[in-house]
């Protein structure tokens, strides 16, 4: 491990408030010019069990949490338990001193103190949050100010509380610790992957966003309806997924930009109004936040199960974009292309991601563009107007009701039977293939739209050719900090960046997912030909260890 | 008058109760177009069965939508667009059986649109099987030994679900529908039209219809008597059971600001990194 | 066209009995002891439009149907106009008076005789059979019989109306006709592709069809509908695809065979469930009849969009099985095969085909085996049992509650969430990766599994090698009449039957299919990097004429 | 007395209200078991959501379903082996969200089965978001300016649809719960049972349920009665609603033949050939 690495594990039951302490830990060392990974481990229920939180804290970029840690803080017996594993060299085990069942742990009075300064009932998480200020260096009124502003409720409390142990902690004074040096870096902020999606999208002109909550997507629903009054978005929570994906149409066909996010499950109930989404030719911004399936599957952790699901979503042909940010800023930029492209080749667009993106926070500077082109693209329509006007690149003019730029007399009319050009329904044979034919043109025009963002990522160099998608780049890129290799992330997926990959054509490979079956290896054989060496693949719901992933690549190469 | 016919060519059986649910929609539209509603700001949105077809055959902006599904599609509509008066057309297979759940929550919700609800007894475009609102001992295509199911009550589920207009009429009665349809559309939250449509090739109840229904001018004074009329095995009544005035969904959940242009994103973001 | 070829069509509106027509005649024919293939061309519509159906009938087994006629037989004027082209040399076209609008056409007073005949209105079908059974040379008795059992109500009309058609056609005795030779072969019967895929399922155990009409799946229900009382098995109309796949992984669970069945856009509302049929190991027998898409599409014709969408149902990873009949007597076979191994292998398969064989008839002798091994797969099971024991196979035990052979304190735990061994939820690490490798290992198991049944066809011989699936198929052998080549057809598409195959790696194929985007070619790239020398698509949801189909695989040989 | 637990470790939070469920559930079984019923021929389903978890903590048999599909599952199991109780667990947002079409079907087919219904007014598992029972104003995390939407009566609209056991209980009303549920199960027919269940987390509701609730033991005598206390603002009135003997689904549609063994289906299509 790094030397410049620092690793804080916070450990507890659902309802302890332990993500809240290690996201706040997390933006406190971001205060300090540190970069951070923050990751929550936390099953399906909502008080007891045993969630644990990682915050991994570098004076460079980070993009991963690390299994063994500096600094572990237990909020209960459990936690002591599960994590005398994964103490670092000369790591600090907090406590209370009720589970104090090992030497090497240190033993603070935290229920006592708990019950003390809360008569009513209180939570551990800002015990976590002092531990660590004290621990870190960080002096007590930055602790405070922080603590302030990010509990609501008990302030005075919580000040009190938190003050006292920080000072405990002081005292204790137990072994040399690395602090963590004030850095004059600018980390930027805090994100979880779902809120750079969100924003992304909102920037992309986003106005609605149609969901039925299913985790790891449902954090997209959460944020943007918070924004509604300050930044005029709507967020609707559907009666169901097929509710939603067919609202989502139905507002772009009133000319709004809109989206639909969920989990594989709630896609699965998607995919005939995806189809359809094809057919009537609607733009349809699209967030598939993996999780382990098939069914209900496991509920809080992350997979990349579902690609070739994702990829052939809905019956019958059609043009289709999917693609999959490979880090936290592309998950912002990438949400706003996606918007873009739906609506200049009115399509679906799908971004697939997993939940270690989704619900992990990094330390990143918001990419925000100088300025915005915003290419009209309404159409003026008038009695004229045909929906599915026979074009050369397969994108007919996009007009909308009952709006300035539409005239009175303009009929519009999108239509999930096959259609002539008016959109009246047909079923003549070469009108059958007249339409077909214009809408697999698009397959060309949508690989051309693409062209002009970045469709892969190539990082670092090295003996080996490793390929991932997803946030297993994330993994991948802080495993090159022990082991060097070349990084290929073919960020779009469908179309599938034919051009930029020709290089690889043939090459062998290692292919690192998380997936049972080698999907991904078996994709990119069937695009590029490619021998693979070695699938490394891990489908337990957990993320990689960057270190272990270093040393299994490195192996490969020594074989 | 604007003749609202397209050019497509027609293929409902002749005598189909479709016609007259065709025949009414232009009539209300034309009203509405006479008292001031722009016609542009009329659009539809239709379910797959015969009753979908009426996408074809009326001239104005729409989507033909999913079986089941066009109501979604048209709160959709709706919120992206609130100055549009949206009428979706469902049939019984659709909207109270593939889309119930759609049928129900627009109730609840009270959005501001109208469904019209062709009741034929029964899924003609499939060729005759039995639907949810088929009576018991129906014998249709998938239940040759005879239906079992007790049929739903349109009028009372609507009302239960929240609807807050509730109407029935028959295609028979094409005044007395063209005025509910009219109706429907001016009201601000909900409405839901049951109209009775005879289905000539699966379920002909002309007959029966002609011999018992009864059009009724009052609304019901309260739900207990509503309900006895719309569950009436003797009589059916048509008209208006319920019309009240309730805060719609669409205006309830408004946004404080309107939607910015991206440039205004843009800047909202940079002031607040 | 092959000389001992017969071709009749008969067109006129919806409702005018023309299928019916098509049907009685075709049934007439076998009855002489010819062989038929029968097709109809209708629109989502009831009364009126334009319908036609075809019957070509043959000395030896015929495959498809021709698109020239010999015989033409209108009931109204629209039906004349659009089938002038369709008559082949020497054609004979019948019609009314009234439509009598060319000179090469034989018109009968159709409609007086059926109103003098049925005064409260009849319909054109019977004079339809009375033509061609004159023409055929069909006694007047074997005609009338035929109508008797054909025709419940109106029965001394109909031979009355029927005799008086079949008097005035003998009499006009206008050209000279091939009369069809009556044989000594036997046939068999006529059955439609859906009847075959009912029948098939039912000789397979099927007990239980659950299903929402859509074409060309709906006359599976309607055919089951009716066997109930005498064939003791269920057919439920559901209220939706949805409810209809989740019930029948209920009946599964308790112990019944079931299937589903619906065209694309009713497979994708089935997709969570089709994945929970994977994570709980259900039995589950579907039928994915499709029709051009996407969305509603064109439903009343025939397409094979749907390959991708059919092998990547459902979320998450898991094992299933599909695959698609080549003729109308494997669509028998592998109905009862699919169910077989669907329970034996405890996971999904889907019988994939297409209106045109769902809807097609065809005379074949009923492809019954000599017995039945019944393999008994039920166990017992006790206090002990663990409904996802782990075996080395993948395949665990299977016991059903309240049943004589499980004990009363048995626990059977079917679980859509991850789980244990028991059934119980789980979110181990250890117990996800358990349970994946164990539903991984029934990926060999089914390859094994399915190794007893016939995966691959091959039918000739020639320069060419041709790979087609489903229907296509029967297209083809019926254009092997006219020019020689090899026709290769994968009956089992997932597991891919890679031994069979083996022998065509790399080599030059031409591909056909009912698919705009060249589809099955892709999969025949990944699967076995063939070169497509050519690849013949029709996608105007029209069957291809195998004269032509013939006539193109030639000019790629000369070419 | 058996012991139904079994010994998967229970995560619900400590006072929820589903506690009280599963111990009188338990406490059903037990008299339904102690009267005859073979404990073998007990089946669960149940959906996705907090309720889902009693699959888990019920040592029965069962599928642990889809979220919202559980009353489709169960009807599977029912048609295949009409033996079986079948006892469906659902949520609010499972039974009347995601899955309102199969309740209401279920009840209007009067197929013979339980759903218990957890009424606990939000989606506790996912965190709290506004459900189909959630209040208007309700601040839930998808709805953090309030939900503008009225809730369902769930007993109306089960009445409505066709249910011929209708009953509503409370958590911290165990006897009364558990014999609600026995008679629920006991039942031929579609029976459900709204259980009012606080969840401590998102929507603590124990002080107004104290408060309020109110047991009643007469069926109410019509249908208006009934649909008055159901929907009473004052009190809420715990007791059995509706309880009709109507023929069940499963019992109508039975085939006249038992399903046939493999070799005498070949026998059979051999004499039709
Ligand atoms: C998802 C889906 N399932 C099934 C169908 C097939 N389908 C088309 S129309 C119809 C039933 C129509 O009945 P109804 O809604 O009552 O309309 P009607 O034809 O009676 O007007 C069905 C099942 C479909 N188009 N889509
Ligand atoms: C198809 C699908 N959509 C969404 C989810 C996510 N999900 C799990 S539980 C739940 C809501 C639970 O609410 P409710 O049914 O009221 O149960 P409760 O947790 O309140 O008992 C949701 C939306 C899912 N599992 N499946
Ligand atoms: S089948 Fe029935 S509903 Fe459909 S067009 Fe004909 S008469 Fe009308
Ligand atoms: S969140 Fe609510 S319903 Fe879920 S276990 Fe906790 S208290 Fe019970
Ligand atoms: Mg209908
Ligand atoms: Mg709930």
């Amino acid at each position: 491990m790094k030397t410049d690495i620092f690793t804080c594990l916070v450990g507890g039951k659902a309802g302890e408030g332990v993500k809240k302490a290690a996201q706040v830990i997390a933006t406190l060392a971001v205060k300090q010019g540190l970069f951070v990974f923050q990751t929550n481990d936390y099953q399906s229920l909502i008080k007891g069990g045993h969630n644990f939180s990682v915050v991994s804290i570098s004076q460079s970029e980070i993009y991963n949490c690390y299994h063994k840690a500096n600094l572990l803080i237990s909020f209960d017996e459990r936690s002591v338990e599960r994590h005398m594993e994964d103490m670092a060299v000369g790591a600090l085990h907090f406590c209370d001193i009720a589970d104090r069942k090992h030497d090497n742990l240190i033993a603070l009075p935290l229920k006592d103190l708990i019950k003390k300064h809360y008569p009513d009932g209180g939570s551990a998480s800002l015990s976590a949050i002092a531990i660590f200020s004290a621990i870190a260096g960080i002096s007590k009124e930055v602790m405070n100010s922080m603590i302030n502003s990010s509990f609501k409720h008990y302030k005075a409390e919580n000040v009190a509380f938190a003050s006292e142990i920080f000072d405990l902690v002081v005292q204790a004074n137990t072994h040399s610790i690395t602090k963590l040096a004030r850095s004059k870096q600018q980390p930027g902020k805090c994100y979880t992957g779902n809120q750079l999606i969100a924003l992304g999208a909102w920037l992309g002109g986003l106005d609605f966003y149609f969901s039925y909550p299913m985790t790891p997507a449902s954090s997209i629903l959460h944020y943007l309806a918070k924004l509604r009054d300050s930044h005029g978005v709507q967020a609707i929570h559907a009666e169901s997924e097929l509710a939603a994906i067919n609202m989502a149409i139905g507002a772009a066909f009133a000319g709004k930009r809109s989206g639909v996010g969920s989990s594989g499950g709630g896609f699965a109930l998607m995919q005939e109004a995806f189809s359809m989404a094809g057919m009537v030719e609607s733009p349809l911004f699209c967030v598939l936040s993996s999780r382990p399936g098939p069914a209900t599957g496991v509920s809080t952790y992350t997979a990349q199960e579902d690609l070739y699901f994702a990829l052939n979503q809905g019956h019958g042909e059609f043009a289709r974009i999917v693609a999959s940010p490979d880090s936290f800023s592309r998950a912002f930029t990438l949400a706003q292309e996606l918007v873009e492209l739906a609506w200049t080749t009115q399509s679906p667009a799908v971004l697939l991601t997993e939940k270690h993106l989704s619900e992990s926070s990094m330390s990143i500077k918001l990419p925000l563009p100088e300025t915005i082109d915003v290419i009209p693209i309404t159409e003026k329509a008038n009695a004229e107007y045909q929906r599915y006007l026979i074009t050369k690149c397969g994108v007919s003019p996009l007009a909308f009701p009952g709006v300035e730029s539409s005239e009175d007399n303009a009929v519009i009319k999108w239509n999930s039977n096959e259609h002539s050009e008016n959109g009246f329904r047909t079923d003549v044979a070469q009108n059958i293939v007249k339409m077909k034919d214009k809408r697999n043109r698009k397959l060309q025009t949508i690989y051309d739209a693409t062209q002009k963002y970045q469709r892969v990522s190539i990082y670092g160099s090295g003996k080996s050719i490793v390929f991932a998608y997803g946030s297993t780049a994330l993994e991948l890129r802080e495993a090159q900090k022990y082991h060097e290799f070349q990084l290929v992330v073919p960020i779009y997926l469908e179309p599938f960046p034919r051009e930029e990959l020709a290089k690889y054509q043939e090459c062998e490979v290692i292919v690192v997912e998380h997936s049972s079956q080698a999907n991904f290896a078996r994709f990119l054989k069937e695009k590029l030909n490619v021998k693979i060496k070695k699938s490394i693949l891990r489908y337990d719901g957990r993320h990689f260890s960057s270190l272990m992933l270093a040393e299994a690549i490195k192996e490969t190469e020594d074989a | 008058m604007h003749d609202l016919t397209s050019r497509k060519e027609n293929t409902w059986c002749i005598g189909c109760g479709n016609f007259g649910i065709l025949g009414a929609v232009k009539n209300a539209i034309n009203r509405l177009v006479d008292e001031g509603t722009p016609l542009a700001n009329i659009v539809m949105s239709s379910g797959i069965g015969c009753h979908g077809k009426i996408f074809d055959y009326l001239n104005i902006s729409g989507i033909y939508g999913l079986h089941g599904r066009a109501l979604a599609t048209a709160s959709g509509i709706k919120l992206a667009n609130p100055n549009l008066k949206v009428i979706t057309f469902g049939g019984d297979g659709d909207s109270l059986g593939e889309g119930l759940e759609h049928t129900l929550f627009a109730a609840k919700r009270n959005i501001d649109l109208t469904l019209i609800m062709h009741n034929n007894g029964n899924y003609g475009l499939t060729t005759g099987q039995a639907s949810p609102l088929s009576p018991s001992g129906f014998i249709g295509i998938s239940t040759p030994m005879g239906n079992v199911e007790i049929p739903f009550t349109p009028i009372t589920l609507l009302m239960e679900a929240g609807a807050s207009f509730v109407a029935r009429s028959y295609t028979a009665r094409i005044s007395h529908l063209a005025d509910i349809i009219y109706q429907a559309v001016q009201h601000k939250g909900f409405s839901f039209v049951e109209v009775l449509q005879p289905c000539v090739s699966y379920n002909n109840t002309y007959s029966l219809y002609n011999d018992r229904c009864h059009i009724f001018n009052e609304i019901p004074q309260d739900e207990d008597m509503a309900r006895k009329m719309a569950k009436d095995k003797e009589i059916i009544h048509l008209g208006v059971y319920r019309k009240e005035q309730l805060p719609s969904y669409e205006e309830q959940i408004a946004s404080r600001i309107e939607s910015l242009d991206r440039r205004a994103r843009l800047e909202l973001l940079k002031a607040s990194v």
